[in-house]
């Protein structure tokens, strides 16, 4: 057993955090600043917070990451990480020439308390940022919120200092927020988007940065990613598509305050039903027909779940990850007739138990669901080493669950280290619901042709 | 093989520092030199601040610490002071394999351990939340030893992890202590080392004076396992004859490292990390240390004999002669296949305070081309060789590392090789306390680069365009874009192991598999040599 | 031991064929009828064919799969099937009310000896077909080729009975013949070619006829399918592009012969290089650029070769299926350096051994390559158990080969019988492969996770 | 529950039949009849020849006597003379379970062995080729017996499969024989049971006289072990004490198939698909039959009471009671959960030959209303009972299968009942020798149709809108689409076992995940709904 000394039960602990499910804020904000086109994230602190981050999205997404850091060292920490913070944005401009370099803090820049603010308006007086170019930041304290809070921040940045109100009327045109998802999930969103002749800004956007090709020559600035005209034309849009309240809400929240665009919150378009409330959305608000291909996704959809539904009916999951996530995955298992009997975030936030007993009251009344402090794998696993599940979906950690269990795994959430696919091969929509329904039906079918006795065999499913 | 070299090294120097702000220009020039292929070398910057800004491979003194050195020991409790990041990024993310040798046996290693700070935490001090977590890790775990990693925060506000760990061991009358590699501390990782040495050295070794029977004890150190190189390392050791105490810290476990003052000989692996040790063991307890290399199928059977050798008895040298023998059979055939498709190939390996270095034994063997290479953490001596460590200026980020203050044990101490003896052995290639760094071993003409930047690696990849590059996990997928394969020297592409004679093999295999994957030759679409074509003959 | 009774060894067989790697002609025709819009397929026989064929087929894609039947009884089957087929087309007009009749023979009538030429002509001229409506033919003896020859048969009748030739210059449009793929692979071809800029017809497509969405209405005749105003067209197209020699050279070649189109012969676009060979060919012969969306979908592929190899290198693959999947696919794995050590189809045919020989040769001289009789699974499986491979490529029948040998098995081909996703996800074009890769590299890696001992289990892969 | 009956059903039945032309109208109508709800019912057209050209359900000779009779038993080691399709498709299509005692004994039933007719067979004949086939095959499995079933081809060009089988046993040493089940013969799969049945009581029934010590021998006739059936029967007679000799033909083997004749009952299940079998069996060997149900809780427990009352032992009659006892709490308390959501519901079944009749005591349980039910290859007796029997007339397509000649076995024949045991039993609701058809068991008003075409089906969904659907896997996903739910009651959809007491638990589970998964309620798109309101109001 590889985590051998998890035992059954419900011990309280305060203080403890075992196998967390959650990390920290900057990640989330460099994420987040890989989404706009020719920009350089920045970690302000010591440089191993940097090196954690490139080295955790890459093996993610089995890609370049690139991010400049402060490069902290004891005196900085103690006198103040301007110096270091000018410096590098002297020398990223001069080496790099990104259009834009996005700052995020860490707990080290925040406990000593450097003002990221002030510090770029020094940047620009002293001419350290060159004609056009910019300088954006964030606040990502690692002691609060996760990894999907720092996300958030990042995006709200990006309208705090880029979006610009409009003069007259708003442009015919959507901002689509499409939350924490892959980029393949932002390219499937934009299909739905275009598919529906919807002029639209999506914001971030790492499709084409993160999911590049193979040419025989690295670019330091991909193809991909938001532009900053984008960026500053998202305050003259008509409405904003704010997808996952966590990752999403608050940037829609800044754009309806600072440039009065009104906006739709809606869950991350993952499963039938959120989908159906995406693409109707897009359909109220812009007066457009949907057009027959994507109600024939759905359809197909519809008629997978309809043809498969006896290995998923009744079937006990286990899932962890981030709250946007959760709650629309959840919504979808439950249409599949599945049972989500543990659901569990380590991010923190108001809303997520009471979308959750939304969700899941009156379908799976035992469900236990947690969030926050204490809502970690470790208690995750204790909870099914009380009462088994039939399936485990969430991000590679979970590997070592599946193993000790022999509960198969579906691979979806942040990160995943170790299979190929997600970077690739969207979730959301309609086709990406397809292919979350084919990853639990291949997890279900594949162990039962291995473990079923010889009799019960089957050559048809 | 007649070596092809278009550039002029000191041409390439400057081109590598062309495009920087003049003053950064002048810093980084300095780390880098033209190799003369002689033990003059000359000096390079190393152990330096990073420059703010430059994408750098580097981390931090908490990854050091937590990450490298405790990572590898299945039965210390580690938790991470400090809010939740650090832990998660450190959890599971090195290769370092551990086999207990009962499936029952205590096994942390899958295991995150945080007491996540929240802003109340940072604000009002963290030290009760610690207390409390360690008594909750004790009361779920019942380890031996709980040892605790304080993260940038933790200094700042001024938490005194050592007082909540010395109340906690105390309390609890377990082992507890604490690691002050807040990830500011230094320059590198290996800052983090050597904060990890010192604990270590202070809490554990000599703390339990059991030894073995065997005559022929030794310590493997700055040994990590990854992909399981320790396993084999350890096979090794059981087929000569060598009794194996400890190793700090490849498939480690506590009590063995509370022992390891009773061997007889250290065996020094990566120097950079676990110096510190040696040196103190030996100056406490008097186990003297020699250089080994387990990496490269002649540098393991050097180090073999070397060992061998130390302990002088003639059935023990017989017993290794024969361990080698067995072995260099399937390493020479596979040397032969692999070397006809990567021979002349040419590589760089940035990489460690020593992987760079002991990886050019396997290079070599394939005969393969070392056109560059540097570390990411190392000091002027892993470049330029222990005689250098006087000339070292302690700068202010090395000097607020502590040092410890080592003396004699008085009763412990033993002298195991008279200064005589000590002689003949160097005489016959046991050389004691000493190596000779990565620059003398290379050729001239090659280069030597301490921690080049993002910048400087894509230069060098352009105007010497590599048939292979070794790096880390960030460095892989940008490096790969260009055309040219990657092999990570951390995590090993997630095979090997790569040590000892199997190895040897698995690495040829490897690199034969990275230069020679037929996907290379694919780049360019049908379409896009057609309108190449077209450009160039204007059709 | 599910196949306890398969002993390692070569032992010759002459007479008996076991756990065959084909089926029989008339099920191809079924399914290339299929890709005609407002068609029903007539199986001219007895009805056991006609409901094995549908059953078949239906597990496949679990959908509808309508066909009439000439309901063959012991006197039809002596004094010959003439009063059956003619009835047969009375009721399928007046009560289904296609718009065209697909008949193909089976053994029975063939063995017979029935002319459905002239039973046709007869139906013509007794006025069974009603006005506007077709009845077509191929003849399809199951004790010749195989379910590949009776597809190319049904497909060359198409042409044979549609296809017009063109009165004046050709239409800058290309036919494309996309061969036996799925439903998923005609779409994507399409859509390669749409990216393209170029007119095309496809024929057949079983897309939206075989991949229909549940709507709460069931049509007899689903939306897909090549119209026969597309199929007349054919012959007036500037070229064809037959996909796949066994199972689109017949066609092209006979619309050559027909209507003078001059066509390309192409390797199915299975896997970077055959799809190379296609988009040049379009390329060439439409003399249009390629958009860069298609080259960065190269490059994706390219990207996730490379990062992913060290878990394809060198790994030993039986495969067994179609000639046309056999050689494209080979010629992938070869890139991925793969050894495809034992390669087999029960369809017989000139060209495929030469193929294959060119495709492996160099790479893999020890390569097994059978074909046609004794080509069988049972023969693949003594292969097998002599030396072993660490992957099975092939249709569902490989199950019980993967569960005795432990060796895990990619579904590919036809009939996958247990597992969905083959009808909407394609494996064709660079998309198509980055999925064949995915379900390649999860083969390994589910079972090095489940496999391997507890200190080698890897978080990062 | 008041039954609503929106239509006259002599309605809907011209509904059914309006679209057809007149004359096939006509002979469809004959297919289609409404019950009365009492014994007198009507005449059905049943086992007639399908139309050509309509779209049916049904399958071939070959199917029912390779795929249905001769499939489940694992030790008979099948060949398929003819072209490789036929072979093809029956090779593991079916889900007839096997549990060989021992891992190592002989199971055939992954093996598809065909003559893989080619051109030159059929013109030159193909008797060499398969005597060459029965050598190869014996060769590699080395089987006790070996068995021939010819295909469409081979009657039409004369191949005699009985000569071929008939040298091949005397040259092997082996039972061989075959089945002239060519795909034409008769009008569906009941050709095929027939041809099989024959074949099996000549050349296995009876041919090896070892019987049990036990005196409460039965033989199960007609259950097919589709997932699972069988191991549930198996083990329920086990724990009443009934000796099972042999099963026709599921989880068979063929010594017991051999030794089936030393029986002292035989119980029917599948009536349709192995009468002739328990009929001759009583000419022979005077094995009194009588007709059991293990589909449905009560049926099951009256089969088991039924079978203990034969033998009249009072100890073997409690510990049947003690067996039904120990089952129904389960299913009782199944049972109320699930009739709260299924009562009431609207089911439509067409399937088999006396699936349809047997799963409506399934239904029942559920309190679920029968709507239509039909068969797929059934005679007039599985619809009107089998005292019609007389008053069929023999047509064309069944006068040209076989009908074996039996008369008692001299030596082996014993009346087991005497004739007024057999009142007294009958009297107690042991009836010899009979069973009821399906068309007096069902509700009046409801339908009985002979094999619908897809087109009747459709007509049907549309009239209806029943809330489940029974039939084959032709039919399912068509049915689907029409958003109403479809069981398959020949794979079960590749769940069960439904059999037994167990088996009634899970079709119940089953019915209730058809009836009430929520994607039924999704099939609209909220935009689509959106339209609708637009569309109603004008908007």
């Amino acid at each position: 057993m590889l985590l051998r000394h998890t035992a059954p039960g419900d011990s309280p602990r305060e203080a403890l955090t075992i196998n967390p499910a959650k990390t920290c804020q900057p990640i989330g904000a460099m994420y987040a600043a890989l989404g706009i086109h020719n920009c350089l994230p920045h970690s302000h602190g010591s440089q191993g917070c940097c090196a954690y981050h490139r080295s955790t999205l890459t093996r993610h997404y089995k890609e370049q990451v690139l991010s400049g850091t402060s490069s902290f060292t004891e005196g900085a920490s103690v006198f103040g990480g301007q110096a270091n913070l000018l410096q590098a944005i002297d020398n990223i401009f001069s080496v790099y020439n990104p259009d834009i370099i996005a700052v995020h803090t860490t707990c080290l820049s925040e406990t000593i308390g450097d003002d990221i603010t002030q510090i770029i308006s020094k940047a620009k007086i002293e001419n350290h940022i060159p004609q056009g170019k910019l300088v954006i930041h964030t606040n990502t304290p690692s002691y609060a919120g996760s990894h999907v809070t720092g996300f958030a921040n990042m995006v709200k940045s990006m309208v705090q200092y880029l979006s610009e109100p409009a003069e007259g009327m708003p442009e015919r045109r959507a901002n689509i927020i499409p939350g924490w998802v892959e980029p393949a999930d932002m390219r499937e969103i934009k299909r739905l988007v275009e598919a529906m002749g919807i002029n639209y800004i999506m914001f971030p956007d790492t499709s084409g940065v993160l999911d590049t090709p193979l040419t025989g020559h690295s670019e330091l600035f991909p193809a991909g990613g938001t532009t900053i005209k984008q960026l500053r034309d998202t305050g003259r849009s008509k409405i904003t598509f704010a997808l996952g309240e966590a990752a999403s809400g608050p940037a829609a929240l800044q754009l309806d305050s600072k440039c009065k665009v009104p906006y739709d919150l809606l869950d991350l378009p993952i499963g039938l039903q959120a989908t159906d409330r995406f693409i109707n959305a897009l359909c109220k608000r812009f007066h457009v027909d949907v057009p027959e291909s994507i109600t024939e996704e759905r359809g197909r959809l519809l008629n997978l779940i309809s043809n498969l539904h006896q290995y998923t009916y009744g079937k006990r999951v286990a899932l962890w990850g981030d709250p946007d996530q959760l709650v629309a995955l959840s919504e979808f298992l439950v249409l599949l007739n599945m049972k989500p009997v543990y659901v569990l975030t380590g991010t923190p936030g108001k809303r997520f138990e009471e979308r959750m007993a939304a969700v899941l009251g009156d379908s799976v009344p035992e469900a236990k669901i947690a969030q926050g402090p204490g809502a970690d794998m470790y208690r995750l696993h204790q909870w099914i080493k009380q009462e088994g599940v039939d399936l485990l979906i969430g991000n590679t950690y979970g590997k070592y669950i599946a193993r000790d269990e022999n509960t198969p795994l579906v691979r979806l959430g942040f990160p995943i280290l170790d299979r190929v696919g997600h970077q690739y091969f969207p979730v959301v929509g309609y086709r990406g619901a397809m292919r979350l329904l084919e990853m639990i039906l291949n997890a279900f079918l594949d162990k039962k042709d291995r473990e079923c006795k010889e009799e019960s065999f089957e050559l048809v499913m | 093989m007649v070596k092809e070299s278009i550039y002029n090294p000191e041409e390439i120097k400057d081109k590598l520092v062309a495009d920087f702000p003049s003053k950064i220009a002048r810093k980084r020039a300095k780390a880098i030199v033209v190799n003369t292929g002689t033990d003059e070398t000359p000096q390079i910057a190393a152990n330096a601040r990073t420059v703010p800004g430059l994408i750098t491979m580097r981390g931090c003194a908490y990854a050091g610490c937590k990450g490298v050195i405790l990572g590898p020991t299945r039965d210390v409790l580690s938790i991470t002071h400090g809010p939740i990041g650090c832990g998660f990024y450190s959890w599971l993310t090195r290769r370092n394999q551990t086999r207990p040798p009962k499936p029952e046996d205590e096994n942390f290693m899958t295991y995150c351990l945080s007491t996540d700070m929240q802003e109340s935490e940072i604000v009002f001090g963290g030290e009760k939340k610690l207390a409390q977590a360690i008594e909750e890790a004790y009361q779920l775990f019942k380890p031996k030893t709980i040892v605790v990693h304080a993260t940038c925060p933790v200094g700042l506000i001024g938490d005194d992890i050592h007082q909540v760990t010395r109340a906690a061991q105390e309390k609890l009358g377990i082992k507890v202590f604490g690691f002050s590699c807040e990830g500011y501390k230094g320059v590198s990782q290996s800052a983090g080392h050597h904060i990890a040495n010192n604990q270590i050295f202070k809490h554990m070794v000599g703390t339990d004076n059991t030894a073995s029977p065997s005559p022929y004890r030794v310590n493997l150190l700055g040994e990590y396992n990854i992909g399981g190189d320790a396993f084999v390392i350890e096979d090794l050791f059981a087929r000569c004859g060598f009794e194996l105490v400890s190793t700090f810290c490849g498939n480690s476990d506590h009590d063995s490292m509370c022992r390891s003052h009773t061997a007889e000989l250290n065996l020094v692996m990566c120097h950079r990390s676990i110096n510190y040790m040696a040196d103190m063991m030996e100056t406490k307890y008097g186990i003297p240390w020699i250089k080994v290399n387990f990496i490269g199928a002649e540098a393991t059977a050097k180090s073999l004999r070397k060992i061998a050798r130390y302990f002088g008895d003639e059935k023990l040298i017989e017993q290794t002669e024969r361990v080698i023998e067995e072995e260099m059979p399937a390493v020479s055939e596979a040397r032969q296949l692999y070397q006809e498709r990567c021979r002349g190939k040419k590589v760089m390996l940035f990489v460690g305070g020593s992987r760079a270095h002991h990886y050019q034994e396997l290079f070599k063997e394939l005969g393969m081309e070392v056109v560059a290479a540097g570390y990411e953490f190392a000091h002027r001596d892993d470049y330029e060789g222990r005689r250098v460590l006087p000339s070292i200026t302690v700068d202010a980020d090395s000097r607020n590392i502590e040092e410890l203050t080592v003396e004699k044990d008085p009763e412990r101490y033993k002298e195991r090789v008279s200064p005589e003896k000590c002689a003949e052995l160097a005489a016959n290639g046991v050389e004691f306390k000493d190596y000779a760094g990565m620059m003398p071993e290379m050729e001239a003409g090659s280069l030597t680069i301490d921690e080049p930047s993002h910048h400087e690696t894509f230069r060098l990849l352009e105007l010497y365009k590599p048939d292979l590059y070794c790096a880390g996990v960030k460095e892989k997928y940008a490096v790969q874009k260009t055309g040219i394969p990657c092999l990570q020297l951390h995590s090993y592409d997630y095979g090997g192991p790569f040590a000892g004679f199997e190895g040897a093999i698995n690495f040829y295999k490897d690199v034969d598999r990275l230069v020679s994957s037929r996907i290379w030759s694919y780049l360019e679409a049908p379409w896009q040599r057609q309108t190449q074509v077209k450009a160039t003959y204007g059709i």
